[in-house]
């Protein structure tokens, strides 16, 4: 386990930038959110930027996973659960993990609280973290999680193994510009994730002078964050609390477009043409 | 009142699940109306928590149940590792709901299969993964399954198990260290199965109004057992159905 | 490990009977609270009630560890700091580890961060958690830290045996009517501390119809929360975030209470005279 | 402006130690006047963190620096647990306070025992013990002690090592796995001793106002080892006592 090596001081920059300085090929790049805070914004400009060979780690994926999957940026796709607007696996992933288009996918598959201990597990640098067996068929395929002994009552429990992405990316309703992030509304595994990385983005709806957090918010201190990006509408269709809803027919259009290689390639350059 | 839906009848019947102070988690759609509608109904003390980490979420009479009234009705907004951790695990959830993802299997002793058909590395289907299925099943103090009644998914057998129910047998939750007493009810869009006390395999104790119990045996892929006296289930009332409708305003929201 | 076993209703009972029913003879017993929302008022009722051979969990030690060990309620200290206002460890406790006065008095010594994983891991309900070795002496004194082999690296780390309290005892500023508490300012281990035990008690400045927390706040939801009592000043001479200022004159009048035996004696038959 | 205290000279001698963005971690009393008070005078972007877990604390230039404030000024307040996992131990804090609890001894490599004097069983002496010294010791960036200097107190090796400073010489961190420099500095109330980069033993460097070389010789019970040139500690200005003065305006606060 290595110490958080980046330490440079919060700034305030261009999504551009920050994509292209943290999100590097081959890298392990953590987006959270799920529901709502949805890190789209950040996940287009990998698009954009063509990031390749990325590891994924995408806990409860969804159409994000799918875009860059279908967009040929990631090799391996870290998770717990995948399904897009009608509940099953997208066709991005589908094509990719049986078909190898655009490129062989290969999979670590844990449940949504394995997910959640290992990034714990990272965000503290302890190699593992310990979880009661639930008698899922999964350990026997995913070699991130193991047995150990407890050393005080001989008994079996279920080791996971720490995660660390180099990047986590995730999206919040607002920061302050020391880099501060104030995150309302239902929060995933955001904060974990994101101190679990060497580097974090966090894509804001605002940047304001001072946060005025409301009661329940969950507050990232600038220290923990590499990079603020302001980002207005970057988690949409997704939610924000506070600011805009769920745009379901957004999220069926993109569902369509899944559904046939050529319309993805269609919808891939309309992207890439705004960068 | 217009005649209910499938999906409405479904939960109504998950709702009558729900008891007064119980500890129930909750994901989105029909578990989480099923829940805010025992609330309503004859459970107004039940602490219904999501799985989006909102704790106690009280909507009021007329609220509708969407993510909006749910995070602002929340006592309060558990971080997702302690929500599974010291409530899941902790054994605090006293009532979980397990939904049917589109393609899952469940066998005749109630264990889910949401992961894959097939072998796990080249799979007939592909199907969602686990989420959090696998610890609501293994920690919870008894759980509901909600799943549509299709022969493709009910199996003597599940292909992956990614959630537990009652293992080959009676002793199996025990003998895995699992808690509480495992799927306490499977809820069909066609009726109500219940484990067998003495063998935990499933069996045929209720049909829902207009289903008879040929139509569920010929949508069961292992040999069912019928209890002796199959009920049919009552027919919703207007006061369940109004109630029902209040929490999705703008008619039934499918989801699985 | 067992699965939580106290789930009745939170109810608003009084002190007398809070304590009377849920702190036994011989339990184990967290009190926990630091610099501020001390539980002095339910440390005293236990004092009060005569418990005997309790196991007493008490991270940041302080004065009321003193005043439980002098009146004789404790065979079992488990710790990581102890001190009264002098910054030294206070009288009744050495006399009781030193002199056997009024009983002897076993330790088990920790680090905060290592009660804190010990919190964590029983309010997980999983047998060890996993540190980091400091290089500090105490794991060769404290038979509950042991060494575990990563499965994953192959790298030693520390685990720390879990900690389910019979009962956490904590004070908190305000509950509602349901046991639904909540708690301002600086707040220690009390929320993991409550959900790793078996039971919990909770003093409060104020019941309320309902809660309205504070940016900030620490919500502890009435199902874990087994009884709620209203006790204004119960943290007194400690402090209350929002309500009064520590009373350092009173805790220096305590540490002469304590020097002396006689004094003690005394100063435990006054309390004892108002149950 | 009253002449300084020995508590005042230590307080600003450790505000010194603070640079501009370091994250610092600081306990009750006099770190937490060292670390507000250089964020008045030279490191304005500083950020405090206390163990409370008040995070990132701006008191306002008239605050006194006192529980209340620190609560009120914080931008928020971490779980102990996250404070001491994902700040403390993940790498989080440049720079760690350690303080000397009143009896605490210190050796010739920093290292600190404050557990016990003695043995552990049959203490001649017992201490407050470890907190999160420890952990402040091995995963901070670097460490400031600051201690009252006196001979008992100052041994040539630790009873019981309650948190490592630089081991038994200047490869020990490393072999033990620890991060960070270690101590970088021991500010007493007669000078500063800083570890040798060869050796890592505890080198005299500066002396304070009005105190000789051998003062501190003779509080010291190991062959103490003098820099070539031992610089006396600038006296405090009167804009540094007067900073200083406004956060303990009722007086100077004793503390350890």
């Amino acid at each position: 386990m290595h110490a958080v090596s980046v330490r440079t001081v919060p700034k305030i920059v261009d999504l551009t930038t920050a994509v292209g300085e943290l999100v590097h090929d081959g890298a392990t790049v953590a987006l959270e959110g799920v529901d709502q805070l949805v890190p789209y914004a950040a996940a287009h400009e990998i698009v954009r930027l063509r990031r390749r060979r990325l590891t994924l780690v995408r806990t409860a994926s969804d159409q994000l996973t799918d875009q860059l999957v279908g967009a040929g940026c990631v090799d391996t796709l870290v998770f717990s659960h995948i399904a897009g607007p009608d509940g099953r696996p997208p066709a991005r992933f589908l094509d990719a993990l049986g078909h190898d288009w655009p490129a062989a996918l290969r999979i670590e598959e844990h449940t949504h609280p394995a997910m959640a201990a290992r990034y714990a597990a990272g965000a503290a640098r302890v190699p593992f973290a310990v979880l009661r067996d639930t008698g899922t068929d999964l350990p026997q395929h995913t070699p991130t999680v193991a047995t150990v002994r407890c050393p005080f009552t001989g008994s079996a429990v279920t080791a996971v193994a720490a995660l660390v992405p180099d990047v986590t990316v995730v999206h919040a309703q607002r920061a302050d510009r020391r880099g501060n992030v104030e995150l309302r509304g239902p929060v995933g595994l955001q904060s974990d994730a994101v101190h679990a990385a060497r580097a974090s983005i966090v894509t804001v709806e605002e940047i304001v002078d001072d946060l005025e957090p409301a009661p329940g918010a969950v507050v990232v201190p600038g220290s923990v964050v590499t990079a603020v990006v302001a980002a207005p509408g970057g988690a949409a269709p997704s939610r924000v609390h506070g600011f805009y809803e769920r745009d379901d027919a957004a999220l069926q259009e993109w569902a369509d477009v899944s559904a046939d290689r050529d319309r993805l390639g269609t919808w891939l350059d309309a992207l890439g043409g705004t960068s | 009142m217009s005649v209910p839906t499938a999906e409405e009848i479904m939960t109504l019947v998950a709702a009558r699940a729900v008891r007064d102070r119980q500890v129930c988690l909750v994901g989105d759609g029909l578990p989480a109306a099923a829940a805010h509608l025992a609330r309503r109904l004859h459970a107004p003390t039940a602490v219904v928590v999501h799985e989006s980490g909102a704790v106690d979420v009280r909507l009021r009479d007329d609220d509708p149940l969407t993510d909006s009234t749910v995070a602002d009705r929340a006592l309060t907004h558990l971080a997702l590792g302690v929500l599974y951790e010291q409530w899941l695990q902790a054994g605090r959830v006293d009532l979980g709901f397990l939904g049917g993802a589109p393609g899952a299997q469940l066998d005749r002793y109630a264990n889910i299969g949401s992961t894959v058909v097939g072998e796990y590395d080249e799979p007939t289907e592909r199907l969602p993964g686990a989420g959090a299925a696998a610890e609501i099943a293994a920690w919870s103090g008894e759980t509901v399954i909600v799943v549509r009644h299709r022969l493709r998914g009910f199996v003597e057998q599940v292909d992956f198990v990614t959630a537990v129910g009652h293992g080959t047998g009676p002793l199996d939750r025990g003998l895995l260290g699992l808690r509480g007493r495992g799927p306490a009810r499977v809820i069909t869009d066609l009726g109500v199965l219940e484990p067998d006390p003495q063998t935990a395999e499933l069996v045929l104790t209720a049909v829902h109004p207009g289903v008879d119990v040929e139509q569920v045996r010929a949508e069961t892929g292992w040999d069912l057992q019928v209890a002796p006296e199959v009920v049919t289930t009552p027919e919703p009332t207007d006061t369940e159905l109004a109630a029902l409708r209040t929490l999705h305003p703008a008619g039934t929201e499918e989801s699985s």
